[in-house]
């Protein structure tokens, strides 16, 4: 295993967010490709899970990822008007509307989820985006709330 | 002998029905009650305490036989069966819905659509101490809420009381049952329990009727229908859809659907 | 057998020095509306005023989920770590029934009976019972019917019954008993008297004769009562993880990337995914078949294959069935 | 076990400068599963692939990983390459290692453990591969066109043409739509039914075109390759084997005032008509609703003059159903109603007229025979105002769009009037000229600079009437907003073209979509303009947005290659990446419960009932069934299934669960 952690002068040991990202194949998959073709630079935190459309992404795979130990979770796919399938990014938007407003009410992090449409087009955006999410999960920390429970046997808790 | 009474006896005595499917007297609460012979009729009662939603019965072929079935159908009752016929569930043909008024008048329907005109002047009232405590949770923040739910949750033994009491819940595979892959942890443990509430919640979004039923009989006591309450009450904020017009939301959208976190 | 007085003072000692000791004590506590064990630090915090926690107390020897054992891979080798009987800590289980305590004596049976299963013997080996007699009782109840009483000892390592004034008679029952006592030995008191603990204890009527319902039960597999009982069956795990006696269990993997364990969880008869076959076949396809396997089981298996009684009495699965299936009043109706 | 090959491009250098490509492979070897892992160069080379194929017949694998660019980019290259090395090509997957890592990243550690990382989770799903074979649904190799308008005509004729059988069903009596009724067109002027009328004729005599005029679709079931459609054919009363089209029933038909379709109201027909005289078929229909026989019950008049007894008014509706493989939707556009101009007194002044009017004006098959009359008194028009945009491009009437052909007809429309009333004078409010097409702004040029038509940048505000004539009142815009009033005998309407009226209820029959003014949607605005998103349906012409002529013909002959495509094959073949409903043993069959709620999520309709029957035909469940040949693959059904019935090939749960937690779990 190579070692990720970056060594910090004090000797503390930086913290170096997990995430991942699901996006859909003709929008924002495409779209982090032109990032790569026009060599844009941008955090390496972030991993990419291809689906064909948001419409495809389960809401269970974002619990599995934090179950996993996602310290945060980006999704991303084609504006709205522009889906590959004229309505799957609708279905999702409406999933996550709904999904959000209850991990909230179970006092869930919501905001290491972060949702944004990324077009084919717009590699600078998901550079921005990957460095904006990796920032701001820096500052939130390790989601070690939920990985505690995640891990949690209780008979080695009695 | 109660009008409800009577039109049991009839309907059995006639073979119009092969059973009454209503409630009987049970040890210190009302109960779900399969009469299937005149002499027992005797036995149906309805009343304020009657709280258990039939509907759950009507998905399960192997008890409702080969023939007509007769419903005694509370108000929660009939939304349940409402929802189920949109959900395609029951055969018109299979039941014969009846409902008893608070004059005790029995009132039989001809059938799903005369159920849900006279559903249609029912207003669904909102419990509220139910309402006490979404406030209370929406009040806190959100470690506190996190706390909350640990706290509730990781107390759950996954009998999965409230999957068998909800009429919504007629799945024959149902999802924490499915083990390629396995998307929720079969035991019972905090996040294999948060996650399979989370999921019924989920997969009651915009379908659950409200009746309660999960929490009535989860042994443990937990709140768990705050879920699905919480969960209709958003979706009646966000897309101005509740069960009686949509009981579709999350197969459905709107392209003007709104929301403020996508960026 | 050694019968003591403890008064309140005593108790509040003696309870201190459990703590003390670094014993886990789980107690009934009063929670929103439901009284379930806790695991408790104070006295104070225990319950007074119940007549049956929701949930026995099984979990403390048989966890609702629990790891048998678990793996790490690394390349082509991999190391397993045995259940490890370090990991359990000692426990008390303060103030639970007699019902409760007889419940383990099942539990001991089903758990050793083919297999001296090491994970359970290693936790009831560090768990000592603590029993309160019973002063109340409510219709759920009929431990009298099935050999047991709101005053038996059976199971307990310590009974304790509260008596006027806030004393209480405590019976040491076992060895174990003796050394949790001895945590504070100078707590108890020598009986000035004899005590007649009957006089403290709730009147519970017995309901039916146990060799009437097992002769019954006998005979009847092919009988059409459990399909009229069973009828508004849901089929929920409720009455099996609630009694103190189901033990039937699952096992599960868990593996994440190249470490994992394996799980041993609760399951229940009365699910219809429990005896489902890959196939498609289910040998107990309805739930009418699920609740004569309950029902016979506790009753004519269990007493034939371990001599233990399935069933303690407590009600719990009464009280716990949302559709209100009443075990007393269809063992009743059989026994007629 | 698997037995996975891990294949590592350098891409030259565009993947090794900042990945350490054979360290990954050296991390690949070690995950479990995982029989081989080599660096290359260039894996998509000849001797890359040669690498693969070799590994693959060597290391009997079973699941191949290429770490290379993306799988935009060269996934079919190293499928192709697998399937030639025995293995099933869905039994290769690509692990972005350059867009996504190489190029986005320094060089580092972190970007080879990001590079290993990504191949990890790529196999952590091939290994869940299955292998798939491409769907092949069979095709009904006879197309269906509905409308008979030039994009109808057009689409019609190219399918018949590639060999194939077309029908082609059109709602009036006869075929030829809007372009029938158009005098000249832009920007040749020429005679628009002299270029159109052969066409029309050779459709009727096409050995391989079936015609259905006056008949509507009734209803569209099916998929692609497979449809079946309901027609129905309305009643003409007439027989149309003894009908001869010799006329003289028109002659006869007393009830003679009912206002002309064809003349867009400008002048009169009988009841028993023929819409024009090129009409193709050239037999005369009887319109119920104004026929005096059918209303009153008497006359009959028409039945007594016919020489060949062709006249049968006992004839009712008939309903046919025909089996088809695709569909070209060419039902065209309706101008926008008059009653949306109360401000130009529309309507109300008998000289406020429409472009398609001004047309039949224009035409010398027309009222007027071609002369420019106006139709309050005959007189010819000496002022005459075209006010452009009467409609469109104006939010106030609810029509944000331009209607694209108007600023051209106004051109046409003035430059006409130019040429037939000598010493009129014209003038046209506009807001902009929007001329972009092959000789089109020189067409308006010419308008402008050679026939002196008055072009004013504004709109009108008003058109009243005083003393006879019909005063315009406007702004010049370009002049500084002066007020501007022309004293007209005639105001000519470039109104708004729209969705045809009956589009939206069409749509819903055909299960395709529509847009907020229910034009049609194209399944792709750049890419599939002629494609709808139901497999098999195509568009062509304005009933998926204005267009003119020449664009309409050529997405007619674009919809056309599309179906001569399609029926180009024995059967369709299509990637099998399809949702799928499983099936298992009996009791239960499927876990699906049949709630049908995906039926809903489905964009493509692609989602069926299937009843589940005993050997006795009983049927025990219903559950539903993915048609593959619809399914387009989105997944969306597979994410909203509650009981996880559905999956998807190429990406189903175990798939992307597996790949999910690869990524995070070392």
């Amino acid at each position: 295993m190579i070692k990720l952690e970056v060594i910090m002068d004090d000797n503390k040991i930086e913290f170096e967010p997990r995430i991942v990202a699901f996006v859909c194949n003709w929008c924002t998959y495409a779209g982090a490709d032109l990032t790569g073709t026009s060599r844009l630079k941008y955090a390496s935190n972030v991993k990419i899970v291809r689906f064909p459309c948001t419409g495809r992404i389960d809401f269970m795979l974002i619990l599995k990822a934090f179950a996993n130990g996602a310290d945060g979770i980006i999704v991303s796919g084609c504006h709205p008007n522009d889906c590959h399938y004229t309505s799957g990014n609708f279905h999702a938007r409406r999933r996550w509307i709904v999904f959000r407003n209850l991990l909230n009410f179970l006092g869930i992090d919501i905001a290491r989820i972060r949702y944004s449409w990324v077009s084919a087009a717009e590699g600078a955006k998901w550079a921005d985006l990957v460095n904006n999410t990796v920032a701001d999960i820096r500052e939130l920390g390790p989601y070690t709330e939920y990985q505690k429970v995640a891990n949690y046997m209780e008979e080695h808790h009695d | 002998m109660t009008k409800l009474v009577e039109k049991a006896a009839s309907l059995l005595r006639e073979g119009a029905v092969i059973k009454v499917i209503g409630y009987e007297e049970g040890s210190n609460k009302t109960r779900p009650f399969f009469c299937e012979k005149a002499e027992d009729v005797e036995r149906l009662i309805y009343n304020g305490r009657c709280t258990n939603n039939l509907a759950v019965y009507l998905t399960k072929p192997e008890l409702l036989g080969s023939g007509k079935v007769a419903v005694v159908a509370t108000v929660p009752t009939m939304r349940s069966i409402a929802q189920l016929v949109k959900e395609n569930q029951l055969k018109e043909e299979k039941f014969l819905l009846l409902t008893v008024t608070k004059e005790d008048e029995v009132v039989e329907f001809s059938g799903f659509k005369e159920m849900n005109d006279y559903l249609a002047d029912i207003q669904l009232v909102i419990d509220t101490k139910e309402q006490e405590l979404i406030n209370k949770l929406d009040g806190m923040n959100r470690e506190q809420r996190w706390a909350f739910w640990q706290q509730e949750l990781s107390s759950c033994f996954k009998c999965y009381a409230c999957r068998a009491a909800c009429p919504l819940c007629y799945c024959s595979r149902c999802v924490v049952e499915v083990n390629a892959p396995q998307w929720i942890e079969p035991w019972a443990s905090p996040l294999g329990n948060m996650e399979w509430h989370i999921n019924r919640a989920m997969h009651l979004a915009g379908r659950c009727t409200g009746c309660g039923a999960c929490s009535d009989a989860c042994p443990l006591g937990i709140p768990i229908h705050l879920l699905t309450h919480k969960m209709m009450e958003d979706i009646d904020r966000d897309f101005g859809a509740t069960f009686n017009n949509s009981g579709n939301v999350l197969s459905t959208y709107k392209v003007e659907d709104k929301e403020d976190f996508i960026r | 057998m050694e019968k003591l007085y403890i008064n309140k003072n005593g108790l509040d000692q003696w309870f201190k020095q459990m703590i003390k000791g670094g014993s886990h004590v789980y107690a009934p506590v009063q929670g929103r509306d439901k009284v379930d064990f806790k695991r408790v630090t104070e006295l104070s915090e225990v319950a007074s005023d119940f007549v049956q926690t929701t949930q026995s107390i099984k979990k403390a020897v048989f966890p609702k989920a629990e790891s048998l054992f678990s793996y790490q891979k690394s390349g082509k080798n991999v190391e397993v770590q045995d259940f490890d009987a370090l990991s359990v800590s000692d426990k008390v289980l303060w103030k639970i029934r007699p019902c409760d305590a007889a419940g383990f004596a099942s539990l001991t049976g089903i758990f050793n009976w083919d297999y001296k299963d090491k994970p359970y013997n290693t936790r009831l080996e560090k768990t000592t019972l603590v029993s309160f007699s019973c002063s109340k009782s409510d219709s759920y109840c009929f431990c009298t019917s099935v050999n047991g009483g709101p005053g038996s000892t059976v199971g307990s390592d310590i009974q304790i019954t509260m008596l006027p004034g806030e004393g209480a008679l405590v019976e040491v029952l076992t060895s174990k008993g003796k050394a949790l006592v001895e945590l504070s030995a100078d707590s108890f008191e020598q009986l000035s008297k004899e005590i007649d603990k009957e006089l403290y204890l709730a009147k519970v009527p017995v309901h039916f004769a146990l060799e009437q319902v097992k002769e019954k039960l006998s005979v009847a597999f092919d009988s059409p009562v459990w399909q009229q009982q069973s009828e508004r069956c849901l089929g929920c795990g409720a009455c099996a993880f609630v009694c103190p006696t189901c033990a039937c269990f699952d096992i599960q993997e868990d593996a994440k990337g190249s470490a994992g364990r394996r799980i041993r969880c609760w399951d229940s008869c009365g699910f219809s995914l429990f005896t489902l076959h890959t196939s498609g076949h289910n040998p107990r396809p309805t739930q009418s078949t699920r609740w004569r396997q309950r029902i016979l089981h506790k009753f004519s298996y269990m007493p034939e294959r371990i001599q233990k009684m399935g069933c303690t009495g407590c009600g719990r699965c009464s009280r716990a069935c949302p559709v209100d299936m009443n075990i007393l009043e269809h063992l009743t109706s059989i026994a007629e | 076990m698997s037995k996975i090959g891990v294949f590592i491009c350098h891409c030259g250098e565009n993947i090794s400068a900042t990945v350490d490509c054979q360290r990954v492979a050296e991390e690949a070897l070690k995950i479990e599963e995982v029989e081989y892992a080599i660096d290359y160069k260039y894996m998509c080379s000849d001797p890359g692939q040669t690498l693969i194929k070799q590994a693959i017949k060597e290391k009997g694998l079973d699941g191949v990983v290429v770490a290379a660019c993306s799988p935009r980019m060269h996934e079919p290259t190293f499928r192709r390459a697998c399937s030639e090395a025995g293995l099933n090509p869905y039994l290769c997957e690509i692990a972005n290692i350059r867009e996504h890592c190489s190029w986005v990243h320094e060089k580092g550690d972190a970007t080879t453990q990001k590079a290993v990382d990504i191949v990890k989770s790529l196999v952590a799903k091939v290994k869940y591969n299955k292998p798939l074979t491409p769907i092949e649904v069979p095709v009904t190799k006879k197309a269906l066109v509905i409308g008979g308008g030039i994009a109808g005509i057009q689409a019609s004729l190219d399918i018949a043409n590639c060999g194939h059988k077309v029908i082609l069903v059109e709602k009036e009596p006869s075929i030829g739509g809007h372009m029938s009724q158009l005098s000249e067109t832009f920007p040749t002027l020429d005679c628009s039914q002299c270029i159109l009328t052969p066409r029309m004729v050779e459709v009727a005599q096409h050995p391989n075109i079936t015609l259905y005029t006056y008949a509507e679709v009734e209803h569209l079931e099916g998929f692609i390759g497979n449809f079946k459609a309901s027609i129905r054919l309305k009643a003409k009363s007439i027989d149309e084997k003894l009908c001869t089209g010799c006329g003289l029933c028109t002659t006869k038909c007393p009830n003679k005032k009912i206002s002309s379709e064809f003349n867009a109201g400008l002048g009169l027909r009988t009841a028993i008509y023929v819409p024009f005289p090129q009409a193709v078929p050239n037999k005369p229909v009887i319109d119920k609703e104004h026929c005096t026989y059918y209303q009153k019950g008497k006359c009959r008049l028409c039945e007594k003059t016919c020489p060949t007894g062709a006249i049968s008014f006992d004839q009712e509706d008939r309903i046919i159903t025909e089996e088809i493989g695709a569909v070209v939707v060419t039902t065209g556009f309706d101008v926008l109603k008059p009653n949306y101009f109360p401000e130009y007194g529309f309507g109300k002044y008998k000289d406020v007229i429409t472009g398609l009017q001004f047309e039949r004006l224009a035409s010398a098959s027309g009222p007027t025979l071609g002369e420019i009359r106006r139709p309050s008194d005959g007189a010819i028009p000496k002022k005459i105002v075209f006010i452009a945009c009467a409609g469109s491009r104006d939010p106030a009437k609810g029509i944000h769009y331009c209607s694209k052909i108007c600023c051209m007809y106004t051109a046409k429309h003035a430059m006409l009037y130019q040429h037939k009333v000598h010493g009129g004078e014209s003038y046209v409010f506009y807001m902009d000229i929007r001329a972009a097409g092959k000789n089109y702004d020189e067409f308006v040029r010419r308008a402008i600079e050679e026939d002196g038509v008055n072009y004013i940048r504004g709109r009108v505000a008003r058109v009243y009437e005083k003393e006879g004539k019909l005063i315009v009142k406007g702004v010049d815009t370009l002049l500084g907003a002066t007020p501007v009033e022309i004293e007209a005998d005639m105001v000519v309407l470039a109104t708004a073209s729209v969705a045809n009226k009956g589009a939206e209820e069409l749509a819903q029959k055909l299960h395709i979509s529509y847009d907020p003014y229910k034009f049609f949607a194209e399944a792709h605005p750049k890419l599939k303009p002629v494609e709808t998103n139901t497999a098999g349906i195509y568009l062509a012409g304005a009933c998926q947005a204005p267009k003119d002529i020449p664009e309409t013909v050529g997405m007619a002959s674009g919809a056309a290659v599309k179906v001569a495509a399609l029926f180009s094959q024995k059967d369709l073949v299509r990637e099998p990446l399809v949702a799928v409903v499983n099936r298992t043993t009996p009791p239960l069959f499927s876990t699906c419960v049949g709630c049908f709620m995906c039926q809903t999520a489905c964009p493509y309709h692609a989602i069926e009932a299937e009843e589940i029957k005993d050997r006795n035909g009983n049927v025990l469940k219903t559950v539903a069934k993915v048609n593959p040949g619809l399914c387009q693959g989105c997944g969306t059904c597979v994410a909203f299934c509650r009981s996880k019935s559905i999956d998807i090939q190429g990406y189903s749960n175990e798939q992307v669960y597996a790949e999910v937690a690869a990524l995070l779990n070392d």
